[in-house]
């Protein structure tokens, strides 16, 4: 018999299978999906409430505030100053003029000529350094404030950086528990291979009786296992991608509510490839180490 | 071919299913393997076809120790026999059809000729019209035909067949010697364990079991 | 015999079973406890951002700007309107004169006497209406726009706003999801009884042969229905205890680094108990269906 | 006790597996149904415990029409038979104790009582030491044997055997044999079907079925 239709026999013989036991097959599907969809609806949370973060936090994180009568050349000492510190990684200048209108649009009022009096601001220098480190921070504050011309060095206690490092330990919380539903999903789909031949237990034995090799009696179960990953993986990237759209269409509403531009961050193709690739890939490890333990004790 | 030489088997709970069993059988003999329940006929056959490994003493099958053989190799020599299991061992969640072209497609036999052979096999026992039945649907003697069916469906070289008539009637009984007798004049080799001797007319060997000792070893 | 005697007999023997495929247990254990942990998780994180979120919104959701030379009498008729407003959940009043120190802190000068000149706000009412609804929220600017003494209204199109609707969808849809995957776990259940039923079919046709009733043979499929639910939704509420407990340490060290309160909002002990409660009601009621679905069959 | 009156019995690939059968066994009486392969003995057998329902014709036993008895007494009915299937029906992953105690349980026995109902029965096809064995280590007789002290581990009031002797040798045969009779003598009805009639020194009923029809009825 040639090699290929055999392969191919068998093939149909795990789908048909899989189909007598339609409704087991989809709840595997659905049990793996689920599993792969817990990490990702997480990252992909998180994510979001980065980039959400990301999109309120025009303020830096340090804010310098210069002296009233600070002269363009101390500015510019200043500024060379900055530029020679490693920790900063980036600053932008922001002179009164630009600040004043501004801050009285972010209160609420819309043009500027409505009775507010003059420019109570000075010009600030804003900052966003590279690290995390409150050493280094303050440091890098202590050094700031010795400068000429400075008036005060606000650093930034709000909210949004703590968000940041909440989220910043949330996504290693959720590359912990990826692993961890991985090898819980290792051994689900490896019972399930396992109660199968179980079930199956009458024909395997016969087979190997009556002259049937070890590759011969693997080969349905470990098809089978290759249908769940694959069936699995899709319903995961199908399901997130429903999720996505639907979250979208949220958005949406509340920006025709409010008018604002905001999008959900979706998984790019190649994380939805590695989702469906990575669902295939421990379902079948996880059949064949399940299939060679069982086939054993037939 | 098959050669015992002082074998012995022990179970965890049966010391002493078989005890020091000696003889040959060469090809294309007609082997009766008789004693009372419990004797060994059964352990017999396995030990012969390599499902139960003997404690002491060396099988031999075909200028091979079977204790030697590596497990990768014994699917091969397994291919070689046509067993009737005491206990029919029917897949009961497949047609009679699907029991039959099990061993056929262990056997690497090509799709084509399947159903064929199927069909010839059905046909040897008088099920033919049964085709498409489950076995749960079939009298305890249709089951024990199509049991044989299978067995027969890869034409072996050896056959054996453990209480193969114990369900039939008279009838049937003879029929089902008659095709085994037929088997052996076409050089297969029948080795047939049964608790009761039938008569035959046929030059053939007995071995008498009892209590796991080879009693009587007789060749007419 | 006495009848307690046999139901007891008939759980230590369901126990038994459940014991002898120890793994398929557990494994149901953990594919109950995460489908609970799903929505619970969700909610959780829900109920967190919107506690956030109302931590950070001291802004309310109208600000109302009076003009400079608004009398008091004025001001209280303005306050009497806002009263009789049904829309409106609360307000506040906020004189120029608290406000000013306010906003120079806010933006980081932490004394007030540090150069910046004259209060440039008005005196101000802070409003949080009770809906959501843009039209009653247009209705309401109008009227307050007419009348006298008003400078400006102010809608808040701010972020937080539209966090909190995107929560509020987010609350519903994690009620859809929840609703979606209890049924999922009914057929999950369902089927692992089924399974079970199937794969002890010779005890239960041996059974129904030699006089066991329906009742009998139900009862040990019922009391593994039982000990899954139980064990599912045991596993659930440890496992959302123990990521309340890891995610309160992750908090705590932020809040070290940082120095302010915010703690994760627990789930209170009632809401642990309907997980246990529900997870058992759901396991119990599948496999009561599947039970006298599949015996029907024997 | 059980009244057959012109019944019928078709299966869906099989429209005469019984037909027209009319006969009638009285309390205590020890009955043979024999007839050869597939001639419809365990289908009789079947319709009388209510495994099977007759498509024509009135089954009546204790005075009760079986078509009419609701589903919820069927148990209960069961309960009155001893069984012993043609294919044994052995639970493979209990041991030969747990096998016994099923039908004691179902019976609601007291625990305490159960043990020594199990050893008796066991003591009775002379397994007792092989209570914690497997059945599957048991040889063919002796799995046989096991069904049969399950059948009788419940005292029934009728006791219905499928071939109880097919794998047995004629020692085992004629104890087992012995053992009904003995049944029988305590006031036990007893069916035995059998596709090969047993010597018999007591006085029988005998129904020989063939293709589905009674052919004959002999009273001895
Ligand atoms: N797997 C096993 N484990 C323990 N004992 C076993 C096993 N298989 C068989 N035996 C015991 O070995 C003895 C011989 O068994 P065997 O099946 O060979 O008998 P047999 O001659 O085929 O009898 P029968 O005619 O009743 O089938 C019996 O006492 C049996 O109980
Ligand atoms: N469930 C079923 N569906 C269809 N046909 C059946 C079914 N059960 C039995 N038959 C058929 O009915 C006929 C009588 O079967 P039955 O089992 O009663 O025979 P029997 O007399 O017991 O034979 P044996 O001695 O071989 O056991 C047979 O031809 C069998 O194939
Ligand atoms: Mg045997
Ligand atoms: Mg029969």
């Amino acid at each position: 018999m040639n090699y290929l239709t055999g392969h191919y026999q068998m093939f149909i013989k795990a789908l048909q299978r899989s189909h007598a036991s339609l409704l087991s097959t989809l709840m595997m599907f659905l049990v793996i999906g689920i599993t792969f969809i817990l990490p990702s609806i997480s990252f992909l949370i998180v994510q979001n409430l980065k980039s959400i973060s990301e999109n309120i936090q025009h303020e830096s994180q340090i804010s310098i505030f210069l002296k009233k009568d600070t002269s363009a050349d101390a500015k510019n000492k200043i500024e060379k100053e900055l530029k020679n510190r490693s920790e900063i990684n980036s600053y932008h200048f922001v002179k009164k003029e630009e600040a004043w209108p501004k801050l009285q649009k972010s209160m609420g009022f819309n043009d500027s000529n409505n009775g507010l009096s003059e420019n109570p601001l000075p010009d600030a220098f804003f900052i966003s350094p590279n690290t995390m480190n409150p050493n280094q921070i303050l440091d890098l504050k202590s050094f700031i404030e010795k400068l000429d011309g400075v008036d005060q060095v606000v650093v930034d206690t709000g909210w949004v950086k703590k968000l940041n490092s909440v989220l910043h330990l949330a996504n290693k919380a959720i590359l912990l528990a990826s692993v961890l539903l991985a090898s819980m999903l290792t051994v689900v789909i490896g019972n399930t291979i396992r109660l199968q031949m179980t079930s199956h237990h009458e024909e395997i034995e016969l087979s190997k009786l009556i002259g049937a090799t070890d590759q011969f009696i693997r080969r349905p179960f470990l098809y089978s296992g290759f249908i769940f990953g694959l069936g699995g993986g899709l319903t995961a990237a199908i399901i997130l991608k429903l999720i996505v759209i639907f979250l979208n269409h949220t958005v949406i509403e509340v920006e025709a509510l409010y008018g604002s531009q905001f999008s959900i961050i979706d998984l790019n193709p190649l994380e939805y490839l590695s989702i469906v690739g990575g669902s295939v890939l421990i379902a079948v490890a996880a059949s064949f180490i399940s299939i060679n333990q069982s086939i054993k004790k037939f | 071919m098959i050669k015992f030489d002082q074998v012995h088997k022990r179970y965890p709970g049966n010391l002493g299913a078989l005890q020091n069993i000696t003889f040959e059988i060469n090809a294309g003999e007609l082997v009766f393997v008789t004693g009372p329940s419990g004797a060994g006929k059964s352990t017999l056959l396995k030990l012969i076809t390599a499902i139960e490994t003997a404690t002491h003493g060396t099988i031999i099958f075909e200028n091979q120790n079977l204790a030697q053989v590596k497990s990768t190799s014994i699917p091969y020599i397994r291919r070689k026999f046509g067993l009737v299991f005491q206990d029919h061992k029917l897949l009961y969640d497949r047609n009679c059809f699907e029991n039959i072209a099990l061993p056929l497609e262990i056997n690497g036999v090509e799709i084509n000729d399947i159903r064929g052979r199927v069909r010839a096999a059905l046909d040897k026992v008088g099920l033919l019209n049964r085709e498409k039945s489950m076995p749960i649907s079939l009298s305890g003697g249709e089951q024990q035909r199509l049991a044989i069916a299978r067995a027969i469906a890869c034409r072996p070289s050896i056959l054996l067949a453990d209480e193969p008539t114990g369900n039939l009637d008279k009838k049937y009984a003879d029929e089902i010697m008659n095709l085994f007798y037929s088997f052996q004049e076409l050089g297969v080799t029948v080795i047939i364990a049964t608790h009761e001797m039938p008569i035959v007319s046929k030059k053939h060997k007995q071995l008498y079991l009892q209590d796991g000792n080879l009693i009587r070893m007789t060749e007419q």
